[in-house]
């Protein structure tokens, strides 16, 4: 499918503000100012932002521990979202959730998740949902390689093709969990598992945005079609730590400078677009400074916000007990 | 009014539900049965019968039989809900929550609260518990403790017929997650049942005796013993109020303490593990709320700390007694 | 491989005594005497049978709700399980754990399980021990078509490849879960997941000991030499309910009859070794009359026997506390 | 005697006992880390570095890293352990139970009842718990009521290097499942821990302060909370004995008794959720066998009924601290 101008602008807009918020995260982190775990998403730009361009207001998606590039790219604010990572009140989640918890239902966003495996069967819920009220959505759970091992996502593949739901499973391989290469925690492969459940399946080069979203289009498609699940499988990489604090002694020498350098999604957007005369580096290069700027005011605004008030410890825990 | 099962009472409040709302679904292994077979659909309702009749009336699209794959469809229940559905799950057998824990636990249980308050997820899981079904040790445990003790979850054990209906009506309604609880050998047991929905709203005890001398707390199978107790203790000059709190989250626990107030004395009847379990939550609550109107010790009636027995001989011996519950009445008393 | 006179008799001789078990426990059964959940095995003996004697002392099994077959080809004492299904003191575990419980580490028999699913880690932890302690050994899960949905089943698959451990998964696939047909429960297929995982597999007809024990005999060999895990997918049929008191509405109309009169893994085995003259009727016969026997004691004794004393309800919880 | 951190302590023990014994076994995600990777090989010994140097002395055939398959490997450590060896495996946080609880307390838990006492199941499962990382709700809880609550388990949660050394020896070496809890705020808490091995025997409480008015019994992290407050208390006059059970399951329960017999009064100070939880079990155990004693009602001192909040600022009033121990110790002296 042919993207149109618009489209690759906001296409690039997403990865980029991705790409500014983790890296500014890792430096907002380093310096000591955020709290607890976090897990940055750079690197992997091209799989939320290729994925989540075809969904839409109806559509649902679950999340991992690496979530800020979900919840970037299906909307949720981004103001909110730093602010949340620095435990403010005026967080998304008012401060009680922080990086790993990150979710705006309202968004479509089933949330960011602590418990590895914990996204694909709320996503066949959320298919389930569409499916009976007839609302024509989908459900993207993501899933790292290490999950992909996890009992609750296999489950959730056979369930799906049962349920015969509007479900898309996206593998984001990023060659490791935690320092554990999936070369060797991943027996067979991820398209034979897909087809031993029955499952229209694709590999595609995270790092090509295009593919991705191509793959994504059609297993969209099905998935509105009824034509049941389908699994994803990106292989990409990711530039910062397994969590903030990771020395990474287990990568490669010079592997994540290679990877910035020669597998930078990006990067590879940008020269695609530009060679084949769809975009301008200028209007690339508004956008840079753009989403600086946006990212910029987010870490400003999260620093002088207020933590949530005591009162909040106890509120929320029941809509009514 | 009419005489229901407690099997009845359940049946007729799915139905009523999923009739006033096109949100209530129901899912889990076999709730109708007969899935991808040559012979009869609906073939089972669940393996005692009681969701019966339920697919016939709604269709497959609304009673959904399932793999085995608790975390898959109990995780799907609560995703749907979290997105506008209003499902019912049932885990057979609350034996089986250690392979789907997580779902309950980590996800229904803490969105609202991890998300600041902007999630909502009305599901409900129904699950069988209790002993003297000789299904020994993986399916004759209660387990509603390690529920009790996790904030953002209601838990709820009717005792009767009528109080099955109401409260499962109620919880289907509710808009938080609940886990729901059958004694899987009260499904036979009668009462008058109205035939229109009702709810019992959560967190409201019933007082099925009232006597001055001693407060008896109990649950679920337990209000049948106690209440026996009570009676037999009647006839020996001895008054009983027993006090089912029907839910344990939310607790109401001013009923407890009012009784205590009164009578001095409290003797907690719980089938569940005695560890951590509801017995010793209810008496460290009077304990630290209730103390200056103690007058004895706190005596818990339940199980010793093992697991369930199969032989019908070490199974009866394992659960608590009417007889025991009147020792441990008397030794208020004493 | 070729078996000879002694082995053939011994196979037929576990079948017969299984199925004499179970028509057994089901005429008992009924007759109000066995408490609690039973599950019965008849029409599946070529499994058990098939595999278990390609193993021997070093090497564990753990089993499933429907146990009883796999306890009497691991060689479990006949006597002591009757008398533990009837809640009996001298049952194999006291008459603490009933049908679903019957254990004997012993005779490497892990123990039935209440927990579908429950028994694939287990022996992915058995064939740990014999490969670190190097004993030879290998480990065999038996897991229903309903039970190869479970996540722990999948799970242990992979482990079981990452970890390269002797182990084998053999998938009886009887066709119900309880009332669930595995046409419908099983997306993709058994061997499709398998070849996803990198496992080695193949389907046998469960109605032909022979069958099952040549892939059983190649799974065992592979194990023994370090090749890793296997998976063996058998197609059988069982001939009561799902558990004892299932009136099985969901079954085609003579579904059963049919089976019996078809589809009988010991009529198969006779006609075989017969036609190939390589046993005689009359020693089969002889077998049926003395495995008839055998059980008809073992009922008598079972009933005749005490139930275990109270004390024993607070006993063996731990080994110290 | 040589200083050491808890984190260290831990190492020490698991290094000891796998050079006593080669059935010893460890298991787990990342435990050595960089399995199959291009870097480092024992890439991270954890998330935390506790098992780190492990897999150089040991190989990988004893220090195993897993897939994240936590119902499998737990599984695998289990079945191991009932075949011969004696693995420790670790849940990395306690907050994962929910996808293989039913590996520890279906099987391991109930193997040797279940079987008429034929199973010996020697495994270990050691897990990080706790709050104060600002880790939120799924990766900041206790959770060993829920363990506590299973006969069958043998739960152990140490509050010094010293203790988490000898009780870890002890749990390998014991012969029946073992739960062991590590606080994830204490790894760089530093202690004498004697170089050689030795064990400390469960159930045996320790008493870390001594005085006549009140009772304090705490677990973990909550000792050192006490101790603070006892010592706090002592200057204005309040002699605390402060009594760490070390192990809840079993539970030194006559350390307890005996302790409230003189003082009459009792706080009991737990992190984990108050509904069915530590506070309310050692609560009722006081309520029933030491009622007579007790001059004034029980104070429980846990966190509310919420799940642990993300913010700094939520969490550390979330947290219980010495402020509020030494509120509830005066409140039972009023
Ligand atoms: C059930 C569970 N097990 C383990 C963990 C700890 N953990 C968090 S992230 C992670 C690695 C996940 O790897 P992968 O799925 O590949 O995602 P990635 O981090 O590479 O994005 C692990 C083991 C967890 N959070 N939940
Ligand atoms: C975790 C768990 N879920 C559900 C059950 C209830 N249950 C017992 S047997 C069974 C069906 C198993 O089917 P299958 O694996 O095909 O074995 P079969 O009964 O056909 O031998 C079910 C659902 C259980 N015991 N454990
Ligand atoms: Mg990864
Ligand atoms: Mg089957």
């Amino acid at each position: 499918m042919q993207l149109n101008r618009e489209q690759l602008l906001a296409a690039y807009r997403m990865m980029r503000t991705i790409r500014e918020f983790e890296d500014r995260v890792h430096v907002e982190f380093s310096a000591g100012d955020i709290p607890g775990f976090v897990h940055l998403y750079a690197g992997e730009e091209a799989s939320a932002v290729g994925v989540c361009m075809n969904l839409d207001h109806r559509d649902k998606i679950a999340s991992t521990h690496r979530g800020h590039g979900h919840c970037i790219a299906k909307g949720v604010d981004v103001e909110g979202m730093m602010a949340e990572i620095f435990g403010r009140g005026s967080g998304t989640c008012g401060g009680k959730g922080g990086s790993m918890h990150i979710a705006d239902l309202e968004k479509g966003m089933m949330g960011a998740n602590g418990i590895v495996g914990g996204g694909p069967p709320l996503i066949c819920g959320a298919a389930l949902t569409a499916k009976t009220l007839k609302t024509g959505g989908v459900a993207v759970a993501f899933i790292g390689d290490g999950a992909s091992n996890q009992g609750t996502t296999m489950e959730s593949y056979n369930l799906a093709k049962a349920w015969m739901l509007p479900a898309i499973f996206v593998v984001e391989d990023n060659g490791y969990a935690e320092s554990t290469s999936s070369s060797w925690s991943v027996s067979g492969s991820q398209l034979g598992r897909a087809a031993g459940f029955g499952i229209p399946a694709v590999q595609v080069d995270g790092l090509d945005f295009f593919a991705i979203h191509e793959a994504a289009r059609e297993a969209v498609e099905r998935a509105r079609d009824g034509g049941g699940p389908s699994l994803i499988h990106a292989k990409l990489n990711r530039y910062h730590g397994h969590f903030e604090g990771d020395a990474q002694t287990y990568r490669g020498n010079g592997e994540i400078e290679r990877l910035r350098a020669e597998h930078d999604p990006l990067t590879h957007f940008r020269k695609r677009v530009t060679e084949a005369g769809l975009l301008e580096g200028g209007q690339l290069d508004a956008i840079d400074a753009a989403a600086k700027s946006e990212i910029d005011a987010a870490v400003a605004k999260a620093k002088s916000a207020a933590m949530p008030p005591l009162a909040e410890l106890l509120t929320d825990v029941y809509v009514r007990y | 009014m009419a005489k229901k099962s407690f099997r009845q009472a359940i049946n007729e409040a799915l139905a009523q539900e999923m009739r006033r709302d096109p949100r209530v679904v129901l899912m889990g292994e076999d709730v109708a049965g007969g899935q991808g077979a040559p012979g009869e659909d609906d073939a089972w309702g669940g393996p005692l019968g009681v969701t019966k009749g339920l697919m016939p009336e709604f269709g497959r699209e609304r009673v959904l039989d399932t793999p085995i794959t608790e975390s898959g469809f109990v995780g799907a229940a609560i995703g749907a809900a979290a997105t506008g559905l209003r499902p019912v799950a049932e885990l057979m057998f609350v034996d089986f929550m250690g392979v789907c824990f997580d779902q309950i636990f980590n996800q229904a249980a803490k969105f609202r609260y991890m998300f600041g308050g902007k999630a909502v997820t009305p599901v409900v899981i129904r699950t069988m518990y209790g002993g003297g079904f000789r299904a020994a040790s993986q399916h004759s445990q209660c387990l509603y403790p390690l529920f009790t003790h996790i904030p953002g979850l209601k838990v709820v054990i009717p005792s009767s017929p009528y109080d099955a209906k109401g409260l499962l009506i109620q919880a289907i309604r509710d808009d938080d997650p609940v886990m729901f609880f059958e004694h899987k050998m009260m499904y036979d047991d009668m009462d008058e049942v109205p035939d229109e929905p009702y709810t019992i709203p959560f967190g409201e005890a019933n007082l099925t005796r009232e006597g001055d001398d001693v407060t008896v707390v109990a649950l679920g199978r337990m209000v049948k013993i106690a209440n026996e107790a009570a009676d037999a203790l009647r006839k020996q000059g001895v008054g009983c109020t027993v006090i089912d709190p029907r839910t344990t989250s939310p607790m109401d626990t001013d009923s407890i303490l009012e009784s205590v107030e009164e009578t001095g004395r409290l003797v907690v009847v719980d089938e569940a593990h005695p560890r951590c379990g509801m017995a010793a939550d209810v008496s460290a609550l009077v304990a630290q709320e209730a103390f200056r109107a103690l007058k004895a010790p706190i005596r818990m009636v339940t199980p010793p700390h093992t697991p369930v027995p199969f032989s019908p001989a070490l199974e009866d011996a394992y659960l608590p007694s009417a007889a025991r519950v009147i020792e441990a009445v008397r030794a208020t008393m004493a």
